[in-house]
């Protein structure tokens, strides 16, 4: 995989969906997301886009800091934490390999769960990405292709945005819906989705 | 869009250098960042104490910022965060070895990016930072259990949490002191209030939500957060009434519980109305044999120009007294 | 109408009973009547300084009552003068035989009942009463010739020539000598405002005028008097620029001038936007080589809801600058 | 003349023409006149309808009194200060003959020109009173009756304020219109007329 062009992607992806993010935002939340998210993923995209750096770590690091500086509200920050984490995670490879998929999107997910402390069902964008980690994990073990298996994920994380329409809203400003958030699809799940997408676009 | 500005996104930089301007003795910024602003009288040996959150809400939270409350305050735009990295270049530049305490409304965006920004803080600079929470508004969640971090909004009440924490710090208390003085004065504060009129955010350049033109909501949040109820406006006595009684039946405060009060106009309402509900509160507590300390009433926590108010009451024991009567000086407050 | 208040003509009662209720400290009333203001910490052999006017502009006038600025108020109705009696009452309480400065805004119905109240001190009590009016508002009518009755509405820029002269009779100077101070701070105050929206006194239950919603009123009064042109709704720093102009070529102010300056809220305009204007009037007038002493932003003189602000600038000498500068506490002004 | 009958008749001419002194004050000023006039006149007749006090000064200048704590607006002090001025000339006296209805009446108009420094010409009150004055004093001089004198006075006080027709304001709210003011009627005047109207009523 390329760094580059999985947020390439991701940044593409954002800007075409930013009105649909919008809406579904704007009826339980603030309607910025959108916005942040679209901005956000080009200010990622862009602080590595000519960067010669090799180091995968670094560029997913570097990645992730711009994105906290240029969209901190909720998701900006989750998804700077979770960016960050893989860079952590990642400090010092130059290459990942198709059987690392799985364990790269475990660290973002522990990036965002270490911040946001939310737990899988509690209708979050992690109700998006956990679904598809395990899916990449299943592909890897079955022994699929790098494209393979990140399409097996992009389809378990749709599908997981899809089952957050029933959960219960415990985060963020859905949460004070109560039982009334259960019938509304989750907008952070949605970016999910949209994020391995894009992996699965920049993969293929 | 009725609004005295320039550039909509230019708004929050611009006031910002409006205020440089107009208060050079007591702040100023770092990290070549208008949007990171401390205090121009760092205290040596003082434990720092930082807020941040969204523009829009003046005084809130950058006008807390002077001798004996806040040491530094990150800006962000109308209502959004400001980012890890301004939080962490305030930090840097109030700590002076004793430490530094956050503290802030209870709000994602700003829970996360003050986490990370302790986080950079402690990796980056070996800087020790606590946080506490303002979660004080009584209409947005029910009440926590103990050790359970509460899901209420933090909103006027937060004002208090500055003061007694202001005044333990410039009381040279260490780290954990200051925090213990925090969250005691967070502990014993609840805020409720109502709205007549939405506000405009300048880059939006329309109203959130509407209000029909004999309507109130109790219970809205300082963004147009869905309050406890939309009914038709009543009387001032009437909605004194209903928000005091949610907010004593909640910490409970009972006979003999002394406490400040402050009356916090969101914006538009005239501070007239505001002292017509002192007025009303005073006869109330009265009545429930809770005697006032204080009252502060004026603009402390706004929402641009909507127009409403809201009460706070904080029960007060005498550590909280001292301090809250401590001087302080800021560029929007003053107490001799 | 959308007030927290109850019945309308209680508004301007219920209002005092909260301030009262709110700063025990600093105010209270005499002649068994709430519109009679007066210091709680009177100060004997000072000569006394009272202020009045109608109600609805708060802090004006009542506000300024404390230490170090004025002694006494009479409140009238929301946009009515008080009557020569409750002067009266005022003038006789803040006596303390080194006689009363009048210090109040240039409308007929002020001038006519603090005339009568000044001949009723003099006729009934022998209290030596002198007046001086403030009448700043350069949008409201021509300058005028030496010796000659301004025909200028008083605005906000009656709050220095308040903080001038009460801060001489805090030095205890003679009454003379106190009249002198106002007179010079009053001589050399400009102010200019614009308005946005209307406001709604709360016995008539509507608005007095109507504001397109595009619009804006160059040089409006605070009781919603026609101004020097409407129009379209333009940038911060236009309206800024063309406010100034007219304030800066009136006196007039020349390079080496140094001033004070006050940025005031109507009322619905939010702070952010005051420092915004802050900040280009600071850019004008170091263009024209006048350097700014000091800046006062936020509400001082505002008209029920207006949206809209006005901008007052004092030429300072050295006199004017220490009584500027000299330390003040009232309910709505504390200065260190 | 018997002043609590003069007072009456002034409240009830007042309160009868409420309405039209509001819609003449909204076209200049603030509409207050004629709430002011209504009930300041009121104020001032009920201070003394009860009253066993036979001083003619005395009735006058406690009714000014109470105009001027009932009313303290710009024609409700003006008012009461003529109203105080007649007490202040009249104190001691019981009875006031038909030859000294014109130095009543120039009581009135010195107490309200003290006051207010207006002259006659500057389209105020005083331009209603001042002709009333004159005609009084002709009448007078004619030998003319109690009543004859005071509506005498009523219709030049009247021709008075249709004169202000004309002229520029330099007084009060009206003034800031400058030249514009021209074309207006003075609602000032107009309470002038109704003044004299009163006094005529109440001495026929
Ligand atoms: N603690 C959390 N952990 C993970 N995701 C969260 C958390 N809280 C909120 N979210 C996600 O954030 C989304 C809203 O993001 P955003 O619009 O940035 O929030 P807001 O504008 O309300 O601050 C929600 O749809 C949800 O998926
Ligand atoms: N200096 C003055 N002397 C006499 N009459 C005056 C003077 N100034 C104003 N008036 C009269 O007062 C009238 C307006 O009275 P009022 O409505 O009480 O004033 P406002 O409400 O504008 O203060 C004018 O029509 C004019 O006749
Ligand atoms: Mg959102
Ligand atoms: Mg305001
Ligand atoms: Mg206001
Ligand atoms: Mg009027």
């Amino acid at each position: 995989m390329i760094v580059q062009d999985f947020l390439a992607s991701a940044s593409a992806l954002m800007t075409e969906n930013r009105d649909r993010l919008i809406d579904m935002d704007s009826v339980v939340g603030d309607g910025d997301l959108g916005l942040t998210m679209s901005d956000g993923f080009k200010a990622a995209y862009e602080s590595i886009k000519e960067s010669d750096e090799q180091d995968v770590g670094k560029l997913f690091y570097t990645a992730g800091k711009a994105m906290s500086v240029a969209v901190p509200s909720t998701m900006g920050t989750l998804m700077a934490s979770g960016l960050m984490q893989v860079g952590k995670t990642f400090k010092g490879r130059t290459e990942v390999q198709t059987t690392e998929y799985a364990a790269l999107f475990q660290a973002y997910f522990d990036g965002v769960s270490a911040r946001g402390k939310a737990k899988v069902g509690e209708k979050t964008f992690l109700d998006g990405l956990f679904p598809a980690i395990s899916a990449m994990q299943e592909a890897i073990e079955a022994g699929m292709s790098a494209a393979q298996v990140a399409q097996a994920a992009s389809d378990a994380a749709q599908k997981g945005f899809e089952a957050t329409q029933g959960m219960i809203a415990v985060h963020g400003r859905a949460a004070t819906r109560g039982e009334a958030s259960r019938q509304l699809l989750d907008p952070g799940a949605a970016v999910a989705a949209l994020l391995m997408k894009a992996f699965a676009q920049s993969v293929s | 869009m009725k609004k005295i500005l320039n550039k909509p996104e230019n708004y929050v930089n611009e006031m910002l250098e409006g205020l440089y301007i107009a208060h050079p003795d007591l702040i100023t910024y770092t990290n070549n960042d208008v949007r990171c602003l401390v205090t121009a009288n760092k205290k040596e040996g003082k434990v720092g104490i930082a807020t941040g959150g969204g523009s829009g809400h003046l005084p809130l939270f950058l006008g807390y910022v002077g001798k004996g409350m806040l040491d530094g305050c990150s800006v962000g735009d109308v209502f959004q965060s400001p980012s890890a990295e301004q939080m962490h270049a305030v930090t840097k530049y109030i700590d002076s070895g004793a430490g530094v305490l956050y503290i802030y409304g209870n709000y994602n965006g700003d829970i996360f990016n003050f986490d990370m920004a302790a986080e950079m803080a402690d990796f980056e600079d070996g800087i020790r930072v606590e946080s506490v929470v303002g979660a004080d508004d009584v209409a947005s969640a029910g009440p926590t259990d103990l050790g359970q971090k509460s899901t209420r909004r933090g909103v006027a009440g937060i004002v208090f949490v500055y003061k007694c924490a202001g005044a333990a710090a410039d009381a040279m208390l260490s780290l954990d002191e200051v925090k213990r003085v925090a969250e005691k004065a967070a502990h014993n504060v609840r805020t409720m209030g109502v709205a007549l009129t939405p506000c405009i955010v300048p880059r939006v350049g329309k109203p959130g939500f509407s209000l029909g033109e004999d309507e109130m909501e109790i219970g809205m949040g300082i963004h147009g957060e869905t309050g406890i109820r939309r009914g038709k406006l009543e009387s001032a006595d009437q909605i004194t009434v209903e928000m005091l009684d949610q907010i004593v039946s909640d910490l409970p405060f009972t006979t003999g519980d002394e406490v400040a009060v402050l009356v916090n106009g969101l914006g538009a309402t005239p501070v007239d109305e505001q002292y017509i509900v002192v007025r009303k509160i005073n006869e109330q507590l009265g009545k429930l044999g809770i005697s006032v300390h204080r009252f502060y009433v004026g603009e402390y926590a706004t929402s641009l120009e909507m127009a409403g108010l809201s009460i706070s009451v904080m029960k007060l024991d005498a550590e909280l007294k001292t301090y809250l009567d401590a001087p302080a000086q800021t560029p929007f407050f003053v107490q001799l």
